[in-house]
């Protein structure tokens, strides 16, 4: 196995254990891909993240806690190169505008299929924005 | 000035079904989407890693498929609950004798707290507003029960008598104080009891409580005999 | 006499409001029950199918998962779209504004008639129950004018005034009189217009309705301005 320095450092944060589980077993597989850490809220991510210093933060919005606007907004401002992307339920564009305002640098909807949520992983840690089809129609 | 009174108090009942309907609204649609979606979604992921997986000649999709449907037996489980707790589809289905029996079942089980229904009446003849009346009203009856009687045995009764529909939920609880219950005005005490009497009597009927402290309750609501429909 | 005519028309309402929670309790419950349930159902017979068919060696077991996987996908939606329809999240997560303004976009797109939301405000001050209220207002109206008033266009503002919060939704259509709409006892009628008024006096508001045939219609809402919070 590669060493995990090489590799994309994402950390994973979903309440939902079943969910968590999901997007782990999605992405463990992937050699680009190394998760560095879970989270089940928005508290809990920022202090995993300034300990692990992931490259990414694939976050749900509605957590209990800190959601996932609120964790945007406390992420730009503490931890401004960790770079976000929002996976979540809401495919209205009220939230998009909003958690984009906020700093994230892309947007998918839960039921993306795999290799699209790869994708986005790997676009957004090369810099660009993401969103995924379902998005790019409402905007 | 009386009616004064009373018509403050029916605003203020108002509001607060309006309160209380909103309530259900936001909780409900967070279960769906905070629960029900959250669990269909992981199980679209395993089915689709198990896709996959066959699709690459790997030998392990079975896991993730029995995940998978484990998933989905919790989905379909929470659904139905969501469903029936609105409104139980056996009061459309079967009646609301079946409604209530099937009601003191689950309660009994659920609490602990021996609970026997008993009819001595045919409610197909029920017209279906009014049987959702009488099935709220023991709705609210065991809640109630459950919440503040601390009773070890409840009995459910529906009868139809010559000068009406009886409804009678007796327990033998810790029972409270009926008159200064109607003395008080505060805005922020339960809406049960006055609410299930509001309900009955747009249906013309009455809803009388009897209890004292340590007495245990008895709660009865009474209905003219013209609420039964005419059988086709 | 006059006292009791509006004595008898509140418990009529408070009736209605009962008997339409009622049915939207039931609506909501069936399309549980029947809808999503019974896709659940046959998404989880396929992929017992699978199973099998994995487990005999048999190479076909990918379709029956694609079919699950697409079954899965469609009550997907139908819980977003169920959950939706009893509380939009975003009234809670983002704020009033963005709520009217998405209902004005899924009004536009569905109806065809041009709607266009303007605020002058910041809703985050405002009180969830206020929040709520006001939402239900701007729903019902919209709906009225999809039913009622053949209007092609539709505007919703709000905003905030030293006298009050205000909230305006005007049409270009078929308007009616106001006037003799009061007038009316027919207790089948609407109660839209009537449960609004009662929701906005809730809070120490007012509803205005300016209507008069072929001038369009205007609905107003205003509340006093110690229904915003104290911010924090
Ligand atoms: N079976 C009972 N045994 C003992 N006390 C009861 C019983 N039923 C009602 N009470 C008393 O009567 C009060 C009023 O009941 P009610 O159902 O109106 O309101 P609640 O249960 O307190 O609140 P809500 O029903 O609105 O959730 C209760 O708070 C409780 O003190
Ligand atoms: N925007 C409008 N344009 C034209 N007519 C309207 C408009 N809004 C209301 N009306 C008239 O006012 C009546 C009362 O409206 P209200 O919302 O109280 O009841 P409803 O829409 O008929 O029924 P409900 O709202 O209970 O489903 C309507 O039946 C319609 O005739
Ligand atoms: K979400
Ligand atoms: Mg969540
Ligand atoms: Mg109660
Ligand atoms: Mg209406």
């Amino acid at each position: 196995m590669t060493d995990e320095n090489n590799k994309i450092r994402v950390l994973l944060v979903d309440d939902h254990p079943l969910v968590l589980d999901g997007i782990r077993s999605r992405l463990e597989d992937d050699p680009e891909i190394a998760i560095v850490g879970e989270a089940g809220n928005g508290e809990e991510a920022l202090q995993i993240a300034t300990q692990r210093k992931p490259d990414i933060v694939l976050m749900d919005i509605n957590m209990p806690v800190l959601n996932g606007i609120e964790a945007a907004e406390k992420f730009a401002e503490l931890l401004p190169d960790i770079r976000l992307l929002m996976l979540t339920m809401h495919d209205s564009r009220e939230y998009i505008t909003k958690v984009l305002k906020a700093g994230a640098k892309g947007y998918i909807l839960k039921d993306v299929s795999s290799s699209e949520m790869l994708i986005a992983i790997k676009a957004v840690y090369q810099g660009k924005t993401y969103y995924s089809s379902g998005v790019t129609d409402i905007l | 000035n009386e009616r004064k009174l009373a018509d403050t108090k029916l605003k203020e009942l108002t509001q607060r079904i309006v309160e209380f309907q909103e309530e259900e609204r936001g909780r409900v649609s967070r279960e769906l989407h905070d629960g029900i979606s959250q669990i269909l979604v992981s199980v679209k992921y395993s089915i689709e890693l198990a896709i996959d997986k066959i699709k690459a000649g790997a030998s392990d999709a079975i896991k993730p498929m029995e995940k998978g449907a484990k998933g989905l037996q919790e989905a379909i489980g929470e659904v139905r609950r969501i469903s029936r707790d609105l409104r139980p589809s056996v009061l459309d289905d079967i009646g609301l004798s079946a409604a209530l029996e099937a009601m003191c079942f689950e309660f009994g089980e659920r609490t602990g707290i021996k609970a026997t229904f008993q009819k001595h009446l045919f409610t197909k003849q029920l017209a279906p507003d009014v049987k959702t009346t009488l099935f709220r009203i023991a709705q609210e009856s065991l809640t109630n029960i459950e919440r503040h009687s601390g009773a070890s045995e409840v009995r459910l009764e529906l009868m139809k008598r010559v000068d009406g529909i009886r409804m009678v939920i007796s327990d033998d609880g810790v029972g409270f104080d009926v008159l200064r219950m109607e003395g008080r005005k505060n805005a922020f005490q339960g809406i049960g009891l006055r609410n299930m009497q509001e309900r009955i009597e747009f249906h013309g009927g009455e809803l009388t409580v009897w209890s004292s402290p340590d007495k245990g309750t008895v709660v009865e609501a009474k209905l003219p005999l013209r609420v039964l429909q005419d059988e086709i």
